[in-house]
């Protein structure tokens, strides 16, 4: 048996390490420095209906520990996406968590149903939280009503699981975690971008064209952390854990926290052979623990 | 391939105010296709900084397996790296990128090279390897001041060489436009590498001439995944824009919207 | 004229520097390394009406470029402020920020009459926003008519002006801005620290005490800079701004952001000496951006 | 006084399996004034780590103005701080709270030091200062394994020394309790550190004894300004609780409700 194997709603998983949306394009690029068939799943870029150009740069700036970005959903467009990208990674062995992005109900329905479809789209992650976009995004993401509905409407036309991705950017996840579940949600994946700005130190405008960014990296991994920790105590639905995974000793406290798998995202900037690292260290991390099987430590911060 | 060494550092100095070079080696260097690539840097294996550093390599010793670059420590990364020393290891990723076409300049014919800055770098490894085949190069460096200047005679053995410095204290007072229009285009070919509003000037006064830019964006990835460092095309109709990192840094005169 | 001197309501500060609450204690163990005269004011460690013990240890924890604490307002209680530590503050020529917190309106509402009539106390900080005390505190600082209500009935007690420490753990906190304002806030502090968590490696179980702890330090600034920049622009009353303030440049992007005076908490265990430096280094800094008052800067983010 | 001082790195060698001993010179080392106090070390300019790390003071040579510490390399503050190499500066602030009370046993009588792992260093510079005004010292030495155990030598050349590992790799096998049955209670004084159990273990053995512990809690401050490192008291009447860092780290036994 392996003891890394994860099985979660649409995905039989070799390990519970992927990377996240945004932070691996749609694998080409990555796929020139390893074999992805190792990786336990990827999460590819948003991808929206019509092609998006994204917003106007700098995108990035440096944060303590952490970065801002504000691509702005850059995608090649439905259309793009299942003839271009999604079809080259077929080569490759792993399952495909297409995230879908949005501005109204309608067109996040009808990504949902045509990606869903694709023979490696394993799973859907709704995009609700993306908080560098103008209208769409983040709204759902912040209101439960509207977060329920949205996951409610996408449910009935996936071909696949779905899991929906939450935005740290609330007075209480729960609320909105238990609406997604209510709403028919197989999995949620948490956290998406705190909100959060750099100013230059000549001019003191905004670094980011956008003005307000997404903070992303080791910085934001406690109040990560923190909400996993509570929303996997109030729903029944798996978790696919993030934010600032950057070790494998991050891995650990995710799912400790709660989590049945971790996506990694910046930390492919800091290190892009990242992800196959964690996966060669963790059995040696769960003899250390003591663990057979890696899903024994799901939850464990909050078991007796 | 683009690999990730833990280069070894065989030489660090400062060789004008706050502007350092530094020699590594490691088996990156026999990676290096180029003039023009650039490396990422981890300038520490904390994650205060966070993010690599982006920075050309400016000279290539194939014999050696050494590499040098030229930056200015300026923030917080680019200051940690000038505090490495000879022996340290360094984490770099690279080659990256696509460079200047030595191939678009034939043997017997002239090409001007452009620099401004910390963007005269890249221009020194095309200039040897420019020379080496027989192309003339006419160099044309600009500099804020005197004492952020460097590599004068670096240049000079390799063809002609014209510095201006903005203040006056180097070469002709003003800019590298100020000393073009003293050329003439007796040239084939120009590369540039420099700020921004620099290319811009290099471009419009070269209408007509076969030219080749590289630019500059803020980067996350640095090898084409993420899209922080997008411009858009002037040519819309193949592709509306195009990635600094991996598309560039190098791209012929013209393509990107500037 | 000084160049750093900044005037706000019922504070007029030598320089725009003054540790923030919590981080300071009530000035003795920084009053044995440095002149706190030097200070533009002190925010003094929040008080409540009886004395507290807090929480059980450990209340801190370090994470990538922040820490954690849930120290649970532990103070000597309001009568011990009174009788030992402000009459011992007297000595120095700086203005008292009094950070009251409590449990209910009626206990913040004593705290804050009482405490107002103390001679060295210009201000109240209201702490409406303490993520590590279990009723009461952050309660009252993600609800806008709740933080109405409390800033009303202490304004009416209140012989200084009073400002509202606000949360960053909110989905919108433009509204509770307001709503403090609409109550009757001469000012805003912000922010406190966002609710985290870190776990330890081997047990997986949360190393602080309390499970959940404040986040602050450069991690934070991001997010901080982005609220002030945000409520900057919704509120005509000034605001204290801080999370992460490290060094000179820090202060810089705070008065930019928006903020009109900048407190400096985790730094200080950072080093000890932060606030005289940051005050030191302000002038030349000021030099470089070639300004010459101070106040100059507040808000330029936005400014046209 | 307490002191913001940038110490040299005059010393660093690993005396045991991720035990460093570390000679660091500077002003502070004119400061300390008893054994048992320690420093807060900032372990890198970067903010990851952001934290002081505190530390003891092992031993103090004021001719030299030079003190030593001895630290396990585990975490990640830690082993930055295994990295520095000599000449390198190190940002100290201390010396900080108040240490073991020399003259709590006078000259002749006899005190025995009580050390677990990491908490031995303190006890050897005590046990200088005591033997030097003419106390009898007898060191119990408690450590995991024996290549975890350092400094063997150096206490025994102060006076009788028993070591311990849980092992059996070196000494006798079991705890420092174990031990101190043997050593029976023709002694005055007993002053100890280490780890919470065994100073919970040696103060119940030594009820009655005047003895002085050295506690360990998490800190920010290091100052006594942010109240993370407190303990309750058994006694609640004067005060409710002691701050680690500003009030001890040693105390009276019995004072701290362990
Ligand atoms: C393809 C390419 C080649 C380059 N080659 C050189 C070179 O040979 N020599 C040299 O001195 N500089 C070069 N630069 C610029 C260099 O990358 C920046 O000066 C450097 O990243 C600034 O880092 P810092 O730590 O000094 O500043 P910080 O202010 O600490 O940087 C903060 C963040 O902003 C980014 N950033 C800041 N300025 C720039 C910039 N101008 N371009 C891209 N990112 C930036 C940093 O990478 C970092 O992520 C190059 C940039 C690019 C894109
Ligand atoms: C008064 C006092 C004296 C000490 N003297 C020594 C000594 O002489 N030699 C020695 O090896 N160790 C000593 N320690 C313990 C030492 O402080 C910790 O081992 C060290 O801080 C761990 O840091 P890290 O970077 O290895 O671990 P990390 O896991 O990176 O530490 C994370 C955070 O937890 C804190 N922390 C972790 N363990 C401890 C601990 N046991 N006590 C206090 N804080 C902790 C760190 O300071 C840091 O803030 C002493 C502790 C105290 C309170
Ligand atoms: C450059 C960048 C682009 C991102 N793009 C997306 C995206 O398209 N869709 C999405 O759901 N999340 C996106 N994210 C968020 C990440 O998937 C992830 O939720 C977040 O960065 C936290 O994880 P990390 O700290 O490991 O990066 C992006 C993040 C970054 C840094
Ligand atoms: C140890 C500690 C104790 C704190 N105690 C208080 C407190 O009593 N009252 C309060 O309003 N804020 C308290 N805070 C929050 C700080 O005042 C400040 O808002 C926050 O730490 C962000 O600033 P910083 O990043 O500079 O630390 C505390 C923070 C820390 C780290
Ligand atoms: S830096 Fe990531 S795409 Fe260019
Ligand atoms: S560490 Fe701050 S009070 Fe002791």
């Amino acid at each position: 048996m392996n003891r890394l194997a994860v099985e979660l709603p649409g995905l039989q998983l070799k390990n519970p390490i992927m990377p996240a949306s945004g932070c691996f394009g749609f694998g080409k690029e990555y796929g020139n420095l390893y074999d992805l068939s190792m990786l336990g799943a990827i999460m590819i870029k948003a991808t929206t209906l019509d092609k998006r150009f994204g917003n106007p740069t700098p995108r990035v700036a440096e944060t303590a520990s952490g970065m801002l970005n504000a691509i702005g959903l850059q995608n090649p467009g439905l259309q793009g996406v299942m003839e271009n990208e999604l079809p080259w990674l077929e080569q490759y062995d792993v399952p495909i968590i297409a995230n879908v992005a949005g501005t109204e109900t309608a067109d996040y329905v009808e990504v949902a149903k045509t990606i869903s479809m694709a023979p490696n789209v394993k799973a859907l992650e709704l995009n609700i939280s993306c908080p560098n976009v103008k209208c769409g995004g983040i709204t759902f993401g912040t209101n439960p009503q509207q977060a329920h509905d949205l996951t409610a409407a996408v449910k009935e036309v996936s071909e696949v699981p779905v899991y929906v991705k939450l935005s740290p950017n609330v007075t209480d996840i729960k609320e909105i975690a238990k609406a997604v579940e209510a709403g028919g949600a197989d999995g949620i994946t948490m956290i998406n971008t705190l909100v959060g700005m750099r100013l230059d130190q000549k001019t003191g405008r905004p670094v980011i064209a956008n003005i307000t960014g997404g903070l992303s990296g080791p910085a934001v991994k406690p109040v990560a952390i923190k909400m996993v920790y509570e929303v996997s105590q109030v729903v029944q639905i798996p978790i696919i854990g993030m934010g600032g995974v950057s070790e494998t000793a991050d891995v650990i406290d995710f799912l400790s926290a709660g989590a049945s798998a971790v996506a990694v995202g910046t930390a492919n900037f800091v290190d892009p052979f990242i992800c196959p690292k964690i996966i060669e260290e963790l059995p040696s991390k769960l003899d250390e623990l003591g663990v057979n099987q890696i899903s024994e430590l799901v939850g464990r911060s909050h078991r007796l | 391939m683009i690999i990730q060494d833990r280069m070894r550092v065989t030489g660090q100095r400062e060789i004008a105010k706050n502007i350092f070079e530094m020699k590594l080696t490691g088996k990156l260097v026999g990676e290096i296709n180029s003039p023009g690539q650039f490396v990422h840097i981890r300038v520490s294996d904390s994650f205060e900084p966070l993010l690599r550093r982006p920075i050309s390599i400016a000279s290539i010793d194939h014999q050696a397996n050494e590499m040098t670059i030229i930056y200015r420590a300026e923030g917080r990364g680019t200051q940690l790296l000038s505090m490495k020393k000879e022996g340290d290891e360094v984490d770099v990723l690279g080659p990256l990128g696509n460079g200047f076409p030595v191939g678009e300049t034939s043997p017997g014919e002239t090409a001007v090279l452009i620099g401004g800055g910390i963007g005269v770098p890249p221009l020194y490894e095309l200039s040897k390897q420019l020379t080496a085949k027989g192309v003339t190069c006419i160099h044309v460096l600009g500099y804020q001041t005197a004492d952020v200047s460097f590599y004068e005679e670096e240049f000079i053995r390799l063809g002609e060489t014209y510095i201006a410095t903005v203040d006056g204290t180097k070469g002709s007072a003003g800019f590298v436009t100020d000393v073009m229009e003293k050329i003439g285009d007796g040239f084939t070919t120009y590369y540039s590498c420099g700020p921004m509003p620099m290319l811009n000037a290099v471009q419009t006064a070269y209408t007509g001439k076969r030219g080749f830019l590289s630019f500059e964006q803020r980067m996350g990835c640095g090898i084409g995944a993420c899209f922080a460092c997008v411009c858009e095309t002037t040519d819309k109709t193949d592709k509306e824009y195009i990635k600094v990192c991996s598309d560039g840094p190098v791209f012929p005169a013209g393509v990107v919207s500037i």
